[in-house]
């Protein structure tokens, strides 16, 4: 297009554009609020709240906002829970970017985990990679330098003809933003099971540190204050994206697309995003932050500039005004209320002191971030937009943030349930002999959620920037984040949707306990949640029951534990045709170490250690890895929850680390002792004699997955003090062998070496996902 | 008084903040260069390190090497001033055609993140004298194009003048010719690597201190 | 055997990284005059069969596999041939 | 304004491990035919000045930025002009 061609269409569309005065001439003008995922009702009100129908900016912008993603108008009367987990650490929490929590020594640390997962579908490699870009945002929008990323992923079946793809194009892309970014990645997931084929689950979390005073406001305060756009131009990636991607239209491609997006393809918008525009705007804003020179900051995510806008004008209780002309467009032909909603990645929004405006400038420019000044704050208690002039949006910005609507959703327990649980796994047939176990142990640790993650992993940084204490495949990703002290936090992310297909109360409890204690066998002290909840349709009730038992579950647990929830996301409408995923909530936790060169490596490294075996072990195979690798079964019970016993497990592995008791640890999970045994052997090289405890049945003993479990290899110096400590404290523990020789030697019914053990256990991945074409 | 070392950030520069720490673990004092910098604040020798330097676009390292200080970079090794590039400084430095060859796409095609023992094949360089000579040393690579390639008249002269400075001793992790890691320049001072000695210089954070004797190498270099 | 080329770009409204990169290094350059660049892959495909079989033949390729469609678009031609609409 | 189009592509002796990985990829996807695969980058210049202007700008770009000599030749023509040989 020539540059004439180009401003004639910039013209006419200026003269084309819907404005307030418009709109009040016009007030039976049909508009498309249906194909923009509005409801009769929620249209209504709208208009109740303008005293006019919108215009077509303020329609956009109140259909993003109000859509599921922004305005949590299902999950919200649930969510309201975690309002009764605070503690005084928390510094921020539930409605900020992310969470903050006090480590003390005038530091912070705040995390939060997000989902990109029908992004990641559509296009898996700029959907993950924009999903780690988006939480990344969050974490700096609280004054935070970015740390550290863990990815929790969920895929369809290994073997199913799509995962090959998703999985591929997931995994660079995460690595992709993450390692440009330089960010280490400390770990995640990776779990498959048919009912993600046709939904992946990619959550990103990112955690990151500050001095605690220098914590940043979402606001947007003090009318004159100007307001700045820095980063990225806009141009027309993912229009809609919250509301196509992330609703109930998803299937059909929706009507965003079509009446927004423009184009022949009925496809929804793809956002593009690039790490290196992302790497200058962390390092940019950090100096901004350092100088002190912003009054307010937000990053823009879903929504875009729409949710910047409304949230800091909303939190600041004043007014703003914004000259959406001035925006950088990527193209100029772009109408406003495509430039409102655009979802281009990469953009900060910050509120300035005009007589610093100078500086903030200076700044961006010499890290070569563009930065314009957009609007300001004004006393007005509006949110107006022009254009050209021209007045299209005029608005009380809280209605677009906080008060969207907020539905008490139908509940109903699924019906399916009851027969769920009454089939359980008793009746499976079970290995006996010691080559049916040996068979078993060696069938389950190559089995795809079992074996070795390095074909993921390697595919991302774990050493940039120094700090990395301890990473993937450790049970937790653990962190220096003060030099001169050894101050450092551990981090872990775990979630297990069988069990929360069986029960979402306990299940949600179940990842709760299992990241807290895969933070502690570390040595560090949990301290604070997070949790990024993947569920079906809203509209569903039994779906609706899922969630509202996962979030009782969780708080509830929390409470017990002392733990406050930090934040978090909802990621409704997970469905592959008309069946949900399993209900999937997952949980991080954040742990903290006084002292960081304490911590606990999972690897058995030292001959001669003893191996014991602390916690309780029953017959517990409901919702087992077990049972689905060799059964394909899934029903029964899931494992029981004892908090008050995980509590405890944490005092006694906490306490071993800080007094360097202990010189392995590796909590219990999935595949049960069995798996926990062969992923310690191989990580520090040295085998196991083990010998199980008398009149144990030896396949519960092996393959269980009770919960509330971990070994330990402790220095033979030490047992003494160990063993004492546990029955002090009343903590269960067995002594079941000795670290030795190189093979797994199991007393009376097999051995095994670790040569080929760590044949079956590496060999999966790269043989179902290979090298080839991303 | 300590010698004071170079560390150029360009806008992507990620490991600039573990080549600072490494300097100061050798004992000498870091000093921070930046991209658009025209002198080199009279520093005894320099480092290009890590990171997506412009973000990697086009090719790695292909467009910081127009940087300003870039030119000053090339001016001062040409009067021989030590000059290490690691990872992407390498490819900073064989854009720039101060060492031979260039990084290619892993042949596996994916970014490795994985530690790896190399053997140190010469200890006559300004980074290497500090090793035994055939010492293996377990340090990490992080790339995703770091396979080197260089025609074969290159490979022949760099393996003739023992140019070869570092070589993958138990397995290749990107497909490099002739397991290559890092290669010098004829006056045995400019040094590129793909693998991470500054990641290897504290056991508490990396899998060994076996990168420690580079940074320490330079400081008897340079006097 | 024909040799045929594939052409794929990003499409105009999708973000070309790679391409505004290059454009913001003109300057360090001093190269002056280019407004745009946008870049994007080319593929030289060595197919049997007669030239309207190995159109076809690449054309499918590009489809499904070289291109990814939701953010580029492709053009396959004969090399040196004149130019052919891809997909979509 | 003109367009100006640069093809890269790697020199003959150079390996083409993404190139390769399709062809071994062709299988799996059921097609047939196709014997080799190179894959090469194309860039899309707008700029300013005279077909004959342009192209020089263009070539001098590819020259010093856009390809790197030791692995890749390029090529620099008109957009839907005749073929131009590059440098070397
Ligand atoms: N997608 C991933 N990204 C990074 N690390 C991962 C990923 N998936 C698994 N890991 C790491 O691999 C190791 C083993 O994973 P897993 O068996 O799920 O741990 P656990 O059962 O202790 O929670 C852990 O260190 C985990 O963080
Ligand atoms: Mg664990």
């Amino acid at each position: 297009m020539s540059d004439a061609a180009q401003s004639d269409a910039a013209q006419s569309d200026a003269a084309a554009v819907d404005t307030v005065e418009l709109a009040g001439k016009t007030p039976d003008e049909h508009q498309p609020y249906e194909e923009l995922g509005l409801r009769p009702d929620e249209y209504e009100r709208i208009h109740t709240v303008l005293g006019r129908r919108p215009t077509a900016a303020e329609l956009a912008m109140y259909s993003v906002m109000w859509s599921e993603h922004c305005s949590y108008k299902s999950s919200k009367v649930h969510l309201r829970q975690f309002a009764g987990t605070r503690t005084d650490r928390l510094l921020a929490g539930i409605g900020a970017n992310a969470g903050v929590v006090d480590v003390g020594a005038g530091l912070a640390v705040t995390f939060k985990v997000e989902s990109h997962n029908h992004p990641s579908f559509v296009e898996p490699y700029q959907g993950a990679a924009t999903g780690v870009g988006g939480i990344v945002r969050d974490i700096l929008a609280m004054g935070a330098r970015p740390l550290a990323v863990l990815d929790p992923l969920r895929f369809g079946a290994a073997d199913a003809p799509d995962t090959r793809r998703v999985l591929s194009g997931v995994v660079a892309g995460i690595g992709g933003y993450g390692n440009c970014l330089g960010l280490p990645n400390i770990g995640g997931e990776v779990v498959f099971d048919p009912s993600y084929a046709g939904n992946p689950l990619v959550n990103a979390l990112c955690v990151g540190a500050l001095p605690a005073d220098r914590l940043q406001q979402a606001a947007a305060t003090g009318p004159g204050n100007l307001v700045v756009l820095v980063g990225a131009k806009t141009g027309r990636d993912g229009i809609g994206g919250v509301s196509v991607l992330a609703s109930a239209t998803f299937d059909t491609g929706g009507g965003w697309a079509g009446s927004m997006a423009g184009g022949p393809a009925k496809r929804p918008s793809v956002q593009v995003g690039d790490p290196f525009t992302e790497k200058v705007l962390i390092e940019c804003c950090l100096e901004l932050f350092a100088r002190d020179l912003v009054v307010g900051v937000q990053d823009l995510g879903g929504a875009g500039l729409t949710c910047a806008i409304s949230e800091t004008a909303a939190a600041g209780r004043a007014g703003m005004r914004v000259s959406l002309e001035r925006v950088p467009l990527r193209e100029a032909s772009m109408e406003p209320p495509q430039v409102l909603v655009s979802e281009s990645q990469e953009r900060m929004l910050l509120i300035v002191a005009p007589p610093a405006v100078d500086e903030v400038l200076a700044v961006c420019r010499r890290w070569g971030a563009l930065a314009t000044v957009i609007g300001d704050v004004t006393d007005s208690g509006r949110l107006v937009v022009t254009w050209h002039g021209e007045t299209v949006v005029d608005v009380p910005p809280a209605s677009l943030a906080d008060e969207g609507p907020v539905y008490e959703r139908p509940i109903r327990r699924p019906a399916d349930l009851d027969a769920l649980a009454a089939a359980g796994p008793g009746s499976l047939p079970r290995p006996a002999t010691g080559i049916e176990l040996r068979e078993t142990l060696v069938r389950m640790a190559a089995s795809p959620n079992l074996c070795d993650r390095s074909w993921v992993t390697e595919q991302y940084d774990r050493y940039v920037r120094g700090d990395v204490v301890l990473a993937w495949p450790e049970n937790a990703g653990v962190l220096r984040i003060d030099e001169g002290t050894e101050r450092g936090v551990a981090l872990s992310v775990d979630g297990n949707g069988r069990y929360c297909r069986l029960d979402p109360y306990t299940g949600t409890q179940l990842a709760l306990a299992e990241a807290c204690r895969n933070v502690a066998v570390t040595g560090a002290v949990p301290l604070a949640v997070t949790n990024c909840l993947n569920f079906g349709s809203p509209e569903d009730p039994e779906v609706m029951w899922q969630f509202a038992e996962a979030c009782r579950g969780l708080a509830d647990g929390c409470r017990e534990l002392g733990l406050p929830v930090t934040g978090g996301n909802v990621s409704f409408y997970n469905s592959t045709g008309a069946v949900a995923i399993h209900p999937t909530p997952v949980v991080g936790v954040l742990g903290l170490f006084d002292d960081v060169t304490r911590r606990t490596p999972l690897g058995f490294s030292e001959e001669g250690d003893t191996i014991l075996l602390l916690g309780v072990t029953r017959d517990e195979f409901g919702g087992s890895e077990w049972a689905w690798v060799t059964h394909g079964h899934l029903g029964g019970r899931p494992p029981q929850v004892d908090l008050r016993a995980e509590r405890l497990l944490a005092e006694v592995l906490v306490a071993g680390s800080r007094d360097g008791m202990v010189d392995a640890a590796h909590d219990l999970s999935d595949g049960g002792l069995a798996q926990a045994l062969v992923e310690a052997c191989l990580r520090g090289g040295a085998g196991a004699r083990i010998v199980l405890p008398a009149g144990a049945d030896p396949f519960v003993a092996l393959f269980s997955e009770s919960a509330g479990r971990a070994v330990v290899a402790v220095p033979r110096s030490e047992e003494l003090r160990f063993t004492e400590m546990c029955d002090a404290r009343g903590l269960p523990m067995t002594r079941i062998g000795v670290v030795d020789g190189d093979s797994l030697d199991v007393q009376d019914a097999f051995s095994i070496s670790l040569a080929e053990l760590e044949q079956a256990w590496n060999a999966t991945l790269p043989r179902l996902f290979g090298g080839g074409p991303v | 008084m300590s010698a004071r070392i170079g560390v150029v950030t360009f806008p992507g520069s990620l490991d600039d903040v573990d080549a600072h720490r490494a300097v100061r673990i050798a004992g000498a004092e870091p000093v921070a260069l930046w991209h658009g910098d025209h002198d080199l604040r009279g520093v005894d020798a320099v480092i290009l390190p890590g990171g997506f330097s412009y973000g990697d676009h086009l090719r790695a390292g292909a467009i910081a090497r127009f940087s300003p200080v870039m030119r000053e970079v090339v001016d001062a090794a040409r009067r021989g001033l030590p000059v290490l590039g690691i990872c992407n400084g390498f490819q900073v430095l064989c854009e720039a055609h101060l060492l031979p060859g260039a990084l290619t796409r892993n042949a596996g095609l994916h970014f490795v993140c994985r530690d790896m023992w190399l053997r140190v094949e010469t200890v006559r360089t300004a980074w290497t004298s500090g090793y035994e000579p055939g010492q293996e040393i377990l340090v990490p690579v992080k790339h995703g194009e770091g396979r080197y390639v260089a025609a074969a008249g290159t490979l022949a002269e760099l393996e003739a003048e023992e140019r070869v400075v570092f070589r993958y001793a138990r397995g290749n992790p990107n497909g490099s010719f002739h397991d290559i890691a890092g290669v010098c320049d004829a006056s045995r001072r400019v040094v590129g690597l793909m693998p991470h000695p500054e990641h290897a210089v504290d056991g508490l954070t990396g899998p060994s201190v076996d990168g420690v004797a580079l940074f320490l190498s330079v400081l008897t270099a340079h006097v | 055997m024909p040799r045929v080329v594939v052409d794929v770009m990003p499409k105009p409204e999708i973000l070309d990284p790679q391409g505004e990169a290059i454009v913001s290094a003109l300057s360090t350059l001093g190269v002056s005059g280019v407004t745009s660049v946008r870049q994007g892959k080319r593929f030289e495909l060595d197919v049997d069969g007669d030239d309207q079989t190995a159109l076809e033949r690449a054309r499918d390729l590009a489809d499904r596999l070289l291109a990814n469609p939701v953010i580029e678009d492709f053009q396959v031609r004969l090399d040196g041939g004149p130019r052919e609409v891809g997909a979509q």
